[in-house]
């Protein structure tokens, strides 16, 4: 099936526009927003997006997935080229990889985050960034 | 194509999604928590089921996964909404009477209930 | 075969994870196995960097494929200096604070995990030849150091964490993003590989990519904007643990950054661009370190001043330019560790950690005193001491560059650190003592790890020779780029199961 | 005023990025010559792994993993180090009311389903996609489903902790056997079998389920840290 | 996707913007699937919307839920 609005170029782009936009709005909860969750929360947002660019940077157009699964390789005896000629259909793995990796460690980091917020409103009784000040800013 | 198996889950299919369509439009028109849950559970927990099985008659060979996923729902489903209710309940909303006020019903069984039993 | 570099990798991770297994047999092994693997990791780094200055970069392959495809580890003179440096760093504060304070046993087994995950992730940023290897590692390294700011309960600590976490969380961001630029044009991620086909890159990508890798990697080095984090960090983290930042995750900083800047990308103006921000920072720092009224943020200070100097020096881009920013970054590490472990000794029981409270402190500290005032001076560059080989090799480099405005830079900063080093000293030794402060006599350790630092500081000044060598080698393999990348591709065929 | 700064230097910046993006021709692959062609082809051909990605994550740059799993590990660490409240034990669990009946015994019944479910993702990650990671994240939350509703369930904090280094050392020895077998760290020494069967790709599904367990114990660990986090 | 990040941002509610949160690496998740990259969109499921999610609610429930209670400086302390 072909769309006839996926031959306009911005819908094209959409993923990139989509996951810049993304980057942009976790940027500034990060950078303006007082509360410390809603800082948190701009960096878990600003993580999401650069995973949306990283996958779709990876994308092949009408590819598949890269698993050579039962289906797939149902009817063909597995010789280098049968593997060439279906490798050639699917999207690229490596981001996804990498993507897979940096969803974890940023997981990791807004526990540590959240941790650190915990610690910080058992100190000071509020989340404000203004008021949690004894260090200089 | 016209084998009986995949007019059955075509069938099913279709079962599913008009459920599910209703479902979704329940959440959407019913005024308060308890009867959008009510939408949201009945209807979603047959429309899934049927669509699970459709794709399970559709592909025969994810036959037994799609049982397993229709036993997951069966169990999931009721329990999720069942918890949602309780909160919304201890938290203290209650249901709508035809009026538009809200009416605990559940206390009055209850109290009932204890004072039969005292009485007893 | 003495050993190969994944094993700078493998050991600590190994022992991290065994831990928490070996406190439940025995308790004191939780603090004795950290040293004994920082000690053979030392032993196994030495005989190494023996072997690879005179035989050439050791390239590990790991899992079997070859460079472009799989990740390596590099082994040059430049990154085992590194590695040796960080590691006997590493050991000399594993050292210091083996009987750390007060801490309960649950304290203490995550204290020395996250010590030596430090050490390691360092480590692994100076080894790998892999971008987004570096990245995970430069992880490893930053989740650590929160959790190290935060390891004190009682002070501002969180505060000065979270903040770090915040400014380094977002760098890792941009550095994500550039590895994301990088691969969508060159479709690999090796750094050899990226520096051999960085022609065909696009420009707008280049650039893009290269700001990215910038901020990113200016957080852990303390570019100028970008070390808002560093005084705070420094001075509520525990004393051993200012040192390992500015002896170890500073220095994987540096060497990350210089290794972006040098080999992946030549964008013209880098030399210079590093030259302006090596100033600025420099001058910024060093006017601050004037007006603090805290030890630890004074040195932390004096901390991003001396870095950068060494960008500074780096930005001169001759051969001997980069052999003075080694030598400054050997010499930055020994002695602001030692300036780091006897300061936290003179401020002891103090809260604030003000520089007034150190009036007359060398009569009931006198080792520790004299150690601080030996960190000092050769700090300061003063002529027999280790500092001064260093700036003695920038100012060369910089009259070789006829460089004249970095000159007289370099000598009015040194007039500024003399200046408030002196300020310390003079406290310390010339005014009557106050009453009130109460002294803490160093642990058997603590002195052994400070005199350990002390006679490197002596060893170096005397024996300037004793390390040129390997400083020679180092400078020459980092400007030599055709033969890094000559080196990690050539690696041998495929090892196929 | 700081707002309107931010605003302003936000939007140049998303420009730029987007104008730099919009060079990338969307859904075609812009380089000639990098390694996903050689992963794509190695992957099924050597290593027999149907799943590229897994063979990706633990093969061919298995360090990064082993590094993210060092990640987790310490944001463990780091969490509780942070949390640590002294010589004393947890505080109590914070709950508002105690689950119903129904709640808790439909979790007593889903959580073996859940764990079923957990293992067959980290068994099969060579096969399908899902692998470790994900396997480890279902069986957390099975046992977070099992925190939620009985207030006074339990996990053992030593049980955890063992099975967490129990399942690192595997990992990070399978490579030090493989640095003496083959002569490079996670070396595939085992025989790699026949594509698209269970046992198949070496070390490969070894290595998976050690990371399923560690990630399980972990994120278990870490729940269980920040549920009990009420003074 | 946009309007579940604005939303988040925005919202003052921060139990509300953390269900935002959710929504957001919801669709991050359909998304990937469509990419055909389903391993991330497990993982992105798993953990974006399950435990990141829940590890935000607990610290919410250990601190304050709208964004105007943390002006307020009278506030008891928690214990």
């Amino acid at each position: 099936m072909e769309f006839k609005l996926f031959d306009l170029s911005i819908v094209e782009y959409a993923f990139f526009v989509t996951s810049v936009l993304i980057i942009l709005i976790g940027l500034y909860a990060a950078l303006v927003k007082k509360t410390l969750i809603k800082i948190v929360i701009g960096l878990s947002i600003l993580d999401a997006g650069i995973n949306l660019l990283l996958i779709s940077i990876g994308y092949l157009k009408a590819g598949t997935a890269p698993i050579f699964s039962p289906a797939l390789v149902k009817n063909m005896p597995l010789t280098l080229e049968n593997i060439k000629k279906l490798s050639e259909g699917m999207v690229d793995p490596v981001p996804q990889a990498l993507v897979l990796t940096a969803i974890v460690i940023g997981f990791g980091v807004t526990a540590v985050a959240l941790s650190l917020v915990i610690r910080l409103y058992r100190h000071h009784h509020t989340l404000n960034i203004d008021e949690i000040k004894n260090l200089k800013w | 194509m016209n084998s009986i198996l995949e007019i059955t889950g075509l069938i099913l299919l279709l079962i599913g999604g008009t459920f599910l369509f209703l479902g979704g439009l329940g959440i959407f028109r019913m005024p308060d928590t308890y009867n959008r849950l009510q939408a949201g559970t009945k209807a979603t927990t047959l429309g899934g089921m049927s669509v699970i099985l459709g794709v399970g008659f559709l592909e025969p060979g994810w036959m037994i996964k799609a049982l397993v996923l229709v036993i997951f729902i069966a169990f999931s489903n009721p329990i999720s909404s069942h918890a949602l209710a309780r909160a919304n309940y201890k938290r203290g909303k209650y249901p709508y009477l035809k009026g538009g006020e809200e009416y605990d019903k559940y206390r009055e069984v209850v109290t009932n209930q204890k004072t039969k039993e005292e009485a007893q | 075969m003495v050993g190969s570099p994944v094993l700078f990798i493998a050991i600590p991770l190994l022992a991290a994870f065994l831990i928490p297994l070996l406190g439940f047999v025995w308790k004191e092994s939780v603090r004795i196995l950290p040293g004994l693997v920082l000690l053979y990791l030392l032993y196994l780094s030495l005989t190494l960097m023996e072997q690879v200055v005179h035989t050439g970069t050791i390239v590990e392959v790991i899992a079997g494929w070859a460079p472009p495809w799989g990740i390596n580890l590099v082994f040059s003179p430049l990154t085992g200096l590194l590695t040796t440096l960080m590691i006997l760093m590493g050991f000399i504060i594993w050292i210091y604070s083996y009987r750390f304070k007060n801490i309960d046993f649950q304290e203490a087994v995550k204290y020395f995990i996250l010590l030596l995950m430090l050490i390691t992730g360092s480590v692994g940023i100076v080894l790998t030849g892999d971008i987004f290897n570096q990245f995970v590692f430069i992880e490893i390294t930053s989740i650590s150091a929160y959790a190290l700011t935060a390891f004190y309960k009682g002070r501002d600590s969180a505060e000065a964490s979270f903040k770090y976490l915040m400014i380094g969380s977002l760098s890792s961001m941009f550095l994500l993003l550039a590895i994301a630029l990088i691969y969508s044009q060159l479709g690999t991620l090796n750094m050899a590989d990226i520096a051999a086909k960085a022609h065909l890159m696009k420009p707008e990508f280049k650039i893009l990519a290269l700001i990215f890798f910038i901020t990113g990697l200016g957080i852990e080095a303390e570019i100028f904007p970008l070390n808002g984090w560093a005084p705070d960090a420094y001075a509520q983290a525990p004393g051993p643990i200012g040192a390992a930042f500015s002896g170890i995750v500073v220095k994987a900083g540096v060497y990350a950054m210089i290794r972006v800047m040098f080999t992946l990308f030549d964008v013209a103006g880098t030399h210079q661009f590093l030259i302006v921000i090596g100033i600025i920072t420099l001058i910024i720092a060093e006017m601050s370190a004037v007006r603090q009224e805290h030890l630890k943020r004074m040195l932390a200070y004096s901390s991003i001043g001396q870095m950068g100097l060494v960008i500074v020096a780096f930005g001169i881009g001759t051969e001997e330019g980069v052999f003075a920013a080694l030598f400054l970054m050997l010499n930055h590490a020994i002695i602001k560790s030692l300036l780091f472990l006897s300061g936290s000794y003179l401020v002891y029981h103090s809260t604030g950690k003000y520089i007034s409270e150190v009036d007359g402190i060398a009569r009931n500290l006198p080792i520790t005193s004299f150690l601080f005032a030996l960190g000092s001076i050769a700090i300061v560059g003063m002529p027999p001491f280790a500092g001064f080989w260093s700036k003695w090799s920038m100012l060369t480099a910089a009259a070789h560059s006829n460089l004249i405005l970095i000159i007289g830079l370099v000598l009015s900063v040194s007039l500024i650190e003399l200046v408030y080093y002196f300020r310390v000293l003079n406290r310390i030794y010339f005014f009557p003592k106050k009453k009130e402060v109460v002294v803490k006599k160093p642990t058997i350790n603590a002195l052994l790890a400070m005199g350990l630092l002390g006679l490197l500081i002596l060893i170096i000044g005397f024996y300037p020779d004793s390390v040129t060598g390997y400083l020679h080698a180092a400078s020459q393999s980092l400007l030599d780029k055709g033969k890094y990348i000559h080196d990690v591709l050539s690696t041998g065929q495929l090892l196929l199961p | 005023m700081k707002k309107i700064l931010v605003l302003s230097l936000l939007a140049v910046f998303g420009v730029y990025l987007a104008e730099v993006l919009f060079k990338i021709d969307f859904g075609h692959q812009f380089f000639l010559n990098g390694v996903k062609d050689f992963y794509l082809t190695a992957s099924p051909d050597k290593l027999k792994v149907a799943n590229v990605v897994t063979s990706i994550v633990v093969n061919f740059r298995g360090f990064d993993t082993l590094g993210e799993v060092t990640v987790l590990f310490l944001a463990t660490t780091a969490m509780s180090s942070i949390l640590y409240k002294g010589r004393h034990k947890l505080g109590e669990r914070a709950v508002l009311f105690s689950s119903s009946r129904i709640v808790m015994t439909g979790s007593k019944l889903l959580f073996p389903a859940i764990i079923l479910l957990g293992v067959y993702v980290f068994v099969h990650g060579h096969l399908t996609p899902g692998g470790g990671f994900q396997g480890g994240v279902i069986i957390a939350t099975g046992f977070l489903l099992m925190l939620l509703s009985y207030q006074d369930y339990q996990v053992s904090h030593v049980v955890l902790s063992v099975v967490e280094s129990l399942a690192g050392i595997t990992f990070a020895s399978i490579g030090l056997i493989g640095l003496l077998n083959g002569g490079t760290f996670l070396h595939n020494f085992l025989h790699t079998g026949v594509l698209n069967n269970l046992l198949s790709g070496g070390v490969i599904p070894i290595i998976y389920i050690a990371v399923g367990f560690k990630v399980g114990a972990e994120l278990t660990g870490l729940i269980y840290t920040a549920l009990n986090e009420k003074d | 996707m946009t309007g579940a990040a604005v939303y988040s941002v925005v919202q003052r509610d921060l139990l509300y913007a953390v269900i935002g949160t959710g929504v957001i690496s919801l669709i991050l998740s359909i998304l990937f699937l469509f990419l055909q990259a389903p391993d991330v969109a497990l993982t992105e499921a798993a953990i974006g919307v399950a435990l990141t999610t829940i590890i935000f609610i607990i610290t919410i429930r250990n601190t304050v839920r709208y964004e105007e209670d943390s002006n307020r400086h009278s506030k008891p302390a928690s214990k």
